[in-house]
């Protein structure tokens, strides 16, 4: 009886130390060849400690480790699955103590809104001032001059299909009509999970702006969206393996995957639909009262290396906003449709604004997709 | 007759097996050498390798391993004094006790996830984290130990708890040589349920964990989200096998001190 | 076994005790005392209150009003477990997962005696319960009687002022009851502890012990001796109790020189002893054990003395019991119907038959006078 | 001064035996007092801190409103609940409901025989064949749900078996489907109702049954006016412990239906996530939690609490 107790007791202060020790010991840097600001490097490294929150299992680890290495400071991650989720962290908590978090556009439009974000010190990010483009930034309507947030990469959204099931001589193909009207593919179509793309990306198709707030236009994009639905065999956003076991033939997805899609699985081709789409960047932004501000610096500067950043790019696939990366990645990458942009496709897309986002907009959107999945 | 017990047998075979299949799944296609781990494409040891090198999951674990641990300790011992109680004592509003004990069970893992998140970043101190998390898995779990033990309690036979008192020893001594050992089979109980509840949740916890606390199944959860990975299966089969284990082990230890005491 | 001899006179000293249990009264003022060395038996139906009152001296219950001494100790706000008195149960409430020995060295290991006493008593006790060798036995590996054997050694370890028993061998089947009967006399005549014995069976009552109490309700009707219950009680529910006596209410006619003049509810005149010490006025009834009455054929009436009570009757019933006849006669016209019990060497002149005329008669001083 | 403060005690001693709560009394009440402090004083803390508090924190929110944004805004409205009666939710709800009741009345089929044949012809084996039914549900319940999956995909086991078999030629559709829902949801919950009905099928005498064979019922009749009703207690209780999760179940529809519905669970995460708007979401569990506690109410009252308490 007695030792059980004393057996019990000593796991359980076993089971403490254990997780009190894992964080690695800090490893002297050698220094890269890019631009670091010393003072921001000598705070990154009293503080030690780096919190990110960022999405679950999308950017490649060794960025990650890479840094701990290089800087000697620990990373603590956590995860999250969508920006809803990621925008419910701070709603519930505003004072959430990460120091880097990675939201898309809609995300950091939704906790500027909340006053939630603290201004980046531009003199400890001098790569990200250095290469970041003009152009995107006229689009980027909510932060002027990137004072909150820093662009890693932008994204859109498209399709990928399997050619050996689906009959790749379909004129349609190169349109989101041939995702969202009657096709022969019925049980094998998946959507993304997401509910301002699945109507926004609808509303395009339709010809209206991807941020509409007009209710008769948005009654169109549900009976759309109703009828389409029994096509559907699922709402997923990580339809990965069903497109890769050749289960789904045509799905909804980001530009990225569709690349990493056709390396794995030789039959998949993407496609950027010409009626336009959302055009969105993944910001790297720093929540108010970050305990390690200098490190959050640090990490960001750090992402933005040409290097890193193309590290980056080739891991997840998704279009360079950086202007070395943009020629740094290889021509194959280059040739998939939606990695690398010209202007007038640009020109055709838009990036979600608060007309969808509150309101009106944001209610109806709600009410569509709540009946959707009634 | 005889037909109808080969019907039950038969129901009972298919629950069986509409039970095990998945578990057996698991464990067969994590020797797989499919990459997403849901064919049989060979033999392998790899993702047993992988597992070893991934720190993510050793440490996942152990966090997971803790926090039921502790939960387990707590709320056992939270259970035990609060059915012995509810058990023994008589008063005004005990029903209503009850009935509100009753409460964490009843309400969806989803609605108790949200008010605790919304009751501990609004109006506690308490910073999310494992404090939170354990306090959430004991909000959830002490009423389960309650309603074992209490089960228990209705089969003692109290006059046992009186003899000792009798014979001299006080309130605490009783409880720890006689009423203790006597309850043990409904704490052992109520653990054995609370320690894999604990260990597995993922809604409470998801709402309120906090910084560099994922526990084993949000990493899971994460990780599945983009196709099952063959590490996760390896998972799944290692605990099977553990419990499996575990349970053996302690069958025969039991055996054996009984067949030691007679 | 021995006692310091500066001890109070009694082992128990109950002083108008009483217990309610909300709007209940569960013993009601009740004071008694219970000298060293005695076997006290409390006697009672179930209901009333006797059990309540072994709990409350041993501790579990607190009375409401009222002083409880052990060897001229107030115990009223000692808790059970420092109490020196020990309680063995009905149930018996042997630890099921301690051996023999560990119940029995329960209360010593209790109070940290050394290891080597403690065996050394445990082994004593043992021996004095003749459970010798039983040791290591669980007590679900025991039959009824040696479980009690163990409770019983469990609560004597401690050499406790008092031992209270709680109907211990209502569990027990008839032949294993007379056997512990006698085994709990010796024990007690061999520790020489005060017994407090608590029952609802008149017969073990009788048999074990050295005076008694018959409760009722919350008090305490008659203490005396187990003779003086049985052949005197004072009240027709100790009368009817203790051994299911033929009860005649009515009052007291005159006083003569053989005794005095009653008449019952029916008017039959009855002969009863003249007692000195009562008034005719207290006499509310009598009552006659039934083996005292003796049945004669009608014809013999005439034989009988001028003590002897004499009453006609028809046999109604006749129930054979094997060591005695119970029979039910019912007097003509009235209400009334009387028990015998007619013992086999008796020998007996009238044919055991229903509807036979008899007459029943008795000695006018196995007439027992009844107060209430 | 001395004889005063003895006068005084004395004085105080009668009133007390004057009076008609003794000292004998108050001393019980004060102990029991204390004992139910120091026994329950723990769990009253936890329950009202944790339990009541938050819920009550919930109730509080469902009457706020949301701002553009998401954020809360501390204005008093009813509009969430008003919301909750005309925008549909009631279908969601009514839909939950009765998958949640598919689900229970398939474990009951399902679990009934199978306790039924334990208790009863289980023997020896009694232990382990209960055993086999609970270290399933020791396997992380998420792992279990992928392999679900994949045993259900078109790719999957059951659909290459028929067709090796030769029953079908392509693939039926079972993922993604209000089948793989229900079977998802009683895969998970079946131990849960199992339990609770073996306890109750053990604890039944098993003279019962002869006297009801002696006394001529037919086997069915037997089930059902002896065994059945007899085992109210723990098909009620599996009944709760089935039902209440089922009903805000949010990864089964989520990972098994893919998302083509909500149930009241994945309704109100939804609430909370999504559509970012908290107020809502709270008035949604709000609504939720009192459908449920309604339900317990007229299990309780129909049911008898005992034999809800003991199955547990």
């Amino acid at each position: 009886m007695k030792r059980r107790w004393i057996i019990t007791t000593l796991f359980l202060f076993l089971g403490y130390m254990i997780l009190n020790l894992t964080s690695v010991t800090a490893i002297a840097a050698e220094f890269p060849d890019y631009p670091v600001p010393e003072e921001c490097l000598q705070q990154a490294q009293k503080e030690g400690k780096l919190h990110i929150y960022d999405w679950a299992d999308w950017w490649p680890e060794e960025i990650y480790a890479n840094f701990e290495k290089k800087f000697g400071i620990t990373i603590v991650r956590d995860n999250f699955a969508s920006d809803d989720e990621y925008v419910a962290k701070f709603k519930l908590n505003p004072n959430a103590p990460y120091d880097v978090t990675l939201p898309s556009a809609r995300g950091m439009i939704q906790l500027k809104a909340l006053g939630v974000l603290s201004k980046l010190n531009k003199a400890w990010i001098p790569n990200a001032v250095q290469y970041l483009p003009e152009e995107n930034q006229k689009l980027i309507w909510f932060d002027p001059h990137n004072a909150y947030g820093i662009p890693t990469d932008s994204f859109f959204y498209g399709y990928a299909y399997n050619v050996k099931y689906v009959d790749s001589t379909d004129p349609r193909i190169g349109s989101w009509g041939f995702l969202y009207e009657e096709n022969p593919y019925a049980g094998r179509i998946t959507m993304l999970d997401e509910m301002f793309v699945v109507v926004g990306n609808a509303l395009k198709y339709l010809g209206y702006s991807y941020n509409s707030d007009n209710e008769k236009e948005l009654m169109e994009v549900r009976d759309l969206l109703m009828k389409q639905k029994s096509r559907v065999m699922a709402y997923d956003s990580w339809p990965k393996r069903l497109v890769l076991e050749q289960e789904a033939w045509l799905s909804n997805c980001w530009v990225g995957d569709s690349y990493f899609y056709h390396q794995e699985l030789d039959s998949i081709r993407g496609c950027l639909p010409k009626e336009g789409t959302e055009f969105g960047v993944d910001p790297l932004v720093i929540p108010k009262g970050a305990p390690h501000p200098a490190a959050a610096h640090l990490f960001i500067n750090y992402v933005m290396s040409p290097e890193v950043n193309t590290q980056l790019i080739l891991g997840i696939g998704y279009t360079p906003n950086h202007k070395a990366t943009r020629e740094m990645v290889p021509q194959s990458f280059k040739d998939w449709p939606g990695t690398i942009i010209d202007e007038a496709y640009l020109q055709k897309c838009e990036v979600i604004n608060e007309k969808a986002l509150t309101g009106r907009g944001l209610e109806m959107r709600s009410k569509i997709w709540e009946e959707l999945k009634r | 007759m005889k037909l109808r017990i080969l019907f039950l047998r038969l129901i009972s075979l298919v629950t069986y097996i509409f039970l095990w299949a998945p578990v057996i799944v698991i464990i067969v296609f994590s020797f797989s050498a499919n990459k997403y781990g849901i064919k049989w494409d060979g033999f392998t040891w790899k993702w047993y390798a992988a597992l070893l090198e991934n720190d993510m999951v050793r440490e996942t674990c152990l966090r997971s391993l803790v926090i039921a641990l502790i939960t387990v300790v707590v709320s056992t011992f939270l259970g035990t004094i609060t059915a012995y109680g509810l058990y023994k004592l008589k008063f005004k509003g005990k029903q209503l006790l009850r009935t509100s004990i009753l409460l964490p069970i009843v309400m969806p893992e989803v609605v108790t996830g949200a008010a605790l998140l919304l009751f501990f970043i609004k109006l506690s101190p308490l910073q999310l984290g494992y404090t939170t998390i354990i306090i959430a898995h004991i909000v959830f779990s002490t009423p389960l130990a309650v309603f074992v033990i209490l089960g228990r309690m209705q089969r003692i036979d109290w006059s046992w708890e009186e003899a000792s008192m009798d014979l001299g020893a006080t309130r605490l001594s009783t409880f720890r040589r006689v009423i203790g050992p006597l309850l043990m089979p409904g704490i052992a109980g109520a653990a054995a349920l609370i320690f894999p509840w604990s260990f597995d949740d993922f809604v409470i916890t998801y709402f309120v964990s906090g910084i560099g606390n994922t526990t084993l199944p949000i990493y899971v959860f994460s990780q599945l989200r983009h196709g099952s990975t063959p590490v996760i299966n390896v998972i799944g089969t290692l605990f099977t096998v553990i419990t499996l284990i575990g349970l053996l082990a302690t069958k025969m230890a039991e055996k054996r001190s009984r067949t030691a005491r007679l | 076994m021995t006692r310091s001899n500066n001890q109070a006179p009694y082992a128990v000293e109950l002083i108008n005790i009483t217990k309610r249990f909300g709007k209940i009264t569960a013993v009601n003022d009740i004071s008694f005392a219970i000298p060293q060395g005695e076997i006290f038996a409390l006697l009672g139906p179930s209901g009333c209150g006797k059990t309540t009152l072994l709990r409350m001296i041993a501790g579990f219950e607190k009375q409401n009003s009222g002083d409880i001494r052990i060897q001229g100790e107030v115990v009223n706000n000692i808790p059970p477990n420092k109490r020196e008195c020990n309680l063995v149960f009905q149930q018996m409430a042997l630890f099921p997962h301690m051996s023999v020995a560990a119940n029995v060295a329960f209360g010593l290991v209790e109070r940290k005696r050394p290891r080597p006493e403690i065996k050394q008593k445990v082994q004593e006790m043992l021996d004095v319960v003749n459970l010798v060798g039983m040791e290591e036995r669980f007590p679900h590996q025991l039959s009824g009687g040696q479980k009690q054997r163990v409770a019983l050694a469990r609560s004597l370890a401690l050499n406790p002022k008092v031992l209270l028993l709680d109907e211990p061998l209502a569990a027990l089947d008839r032949k294993l009851r007379k056997e512990m009967q006698g085994e709990l006399r010796r024990i007690q005549r061999e520790v020489g502890i005060t017994f407090l014995y608590v029952t609802h069976d008149q017969k073990v009552a009788l048999s074990l012990s050295d005076r008694m109490g018959v409760m009722r309700d919350g008090k305490i009707m008659q203490i005396g001796t187990p003779l003086e219950i049985y052949e005197t009680p004072q009240t027709r529910f100790v009368a009817g109790f203790i051994g299911s006596c033929n009860i005649f209410s009515g009052r007291v006619l005159s006083k003569n020189g053989n005794g005095m003049r009653f008449e019952d509810q029916y008017g039959h005149s009855l002969c009863v002893p003249d007692c000195k010490l009562t008034d005719k006025d207290l006499v509310r009834g009598i009552s006659v054990h039934p083996e005292m009455i003796e049945i004669l054929p009608p014809h013999l009436a005439g034989s009988a003395e001028k003590s002897d009570n004499l009453l006609r009757g028809k046999i109604t019933d006749v129930f054979y019991q094997g060591d005695f006849t119970e029979l039910t006669i019912k007097i003509p016209e009235t209400d009334c119907r009387v028990t015998v019990h007619l013992s086999r060497s008796k020998d007996c002149r009238v044919p055991l038959k229903q509807g036979g005329e008899v007459v029943l008669r008795w000695d006018a001083c196995h007439s027992n006078i009844l107060r209430d | 001064m001395a004889t005063t403060a003895e006068s005084r005690l004395a004085e105080s001693s009668r009133v007390q035996t004057a009076s008609p709560e003794t000292s004998g009394e108050r001393e019980m009440k004060r102990r029991h007092r204390f004992q139910v402090a120091t026994y329950l004083g723990p769990i009253m803390f936890v329950q009202v801190l944790f339990v009541l508090a938050p819920l009550s924190f919930i109730l509080m929110f469902s009457v706020l409103k949301t701002g553009p944004y998401g954020n809360i805004v501390f204005e008093l409205t009813l509009e969430n609940y008003r919301n909750l009666l005309d925008t549909g939710y009631a279908t969601v709800f009514f839909k939950s409901i009765y998958y949640a009741l598919q689900t229970n009345f398939v474990c009951i089929l399902l679990s009934y025989p199978l306790a039924y044949y334990i208790a009863r012809y289980g023997g020896r084996w009694k232990a382990s064949l209960l055993l086999l039914i609970v270290i399933p549900s020791w396997t992380a319940y998420i792992i279990r749900l992928y392999a679900l999956k994949t045993i259900l995909g078109s790719n999957g086991l059951i659909n290459n078996f028929l067709i090796d078999l030769g029953v079908i030629q392509l693939p039926i559709q079972f993922l993604y489907t209000s089948y793989a829902v229900s079977a998802g949801l009683v895969y998970t919950w079946l131990p849960f109702m199992v339990l609770p009905l073996y306890a109750a099928l053990e604890g039944l005498d098993s003279s019962l049954w002869e006297a009801a064979k002696d006394l001529g019922a037919t086997p069915v009749r037997r089930f059902f006016r002896v065994t059945l009703p007899l085992t109210r207690g723990g098909l009620l209780a599996g009944t709760l412990l089935v039902f209440i999760p089922s009903l805000g179940d949010w990864l089964v529809p989520h990972l098994l239906g893919g998302s083509k519905f909500m149930m009241a669970g994945t309704l109100v995460a939804h609430k909370f996530t999504a559509a970012g708007d908290i107020p809502g979401g709270s008035c949604l569990a709000a609504a939720l939690a009192f459908v449920l506690l309604l339900l317990i109410y007229f299990v309780i009252r129909f049911g008898g609490r005992e034999s809800l308490e003991q199955a547990l």
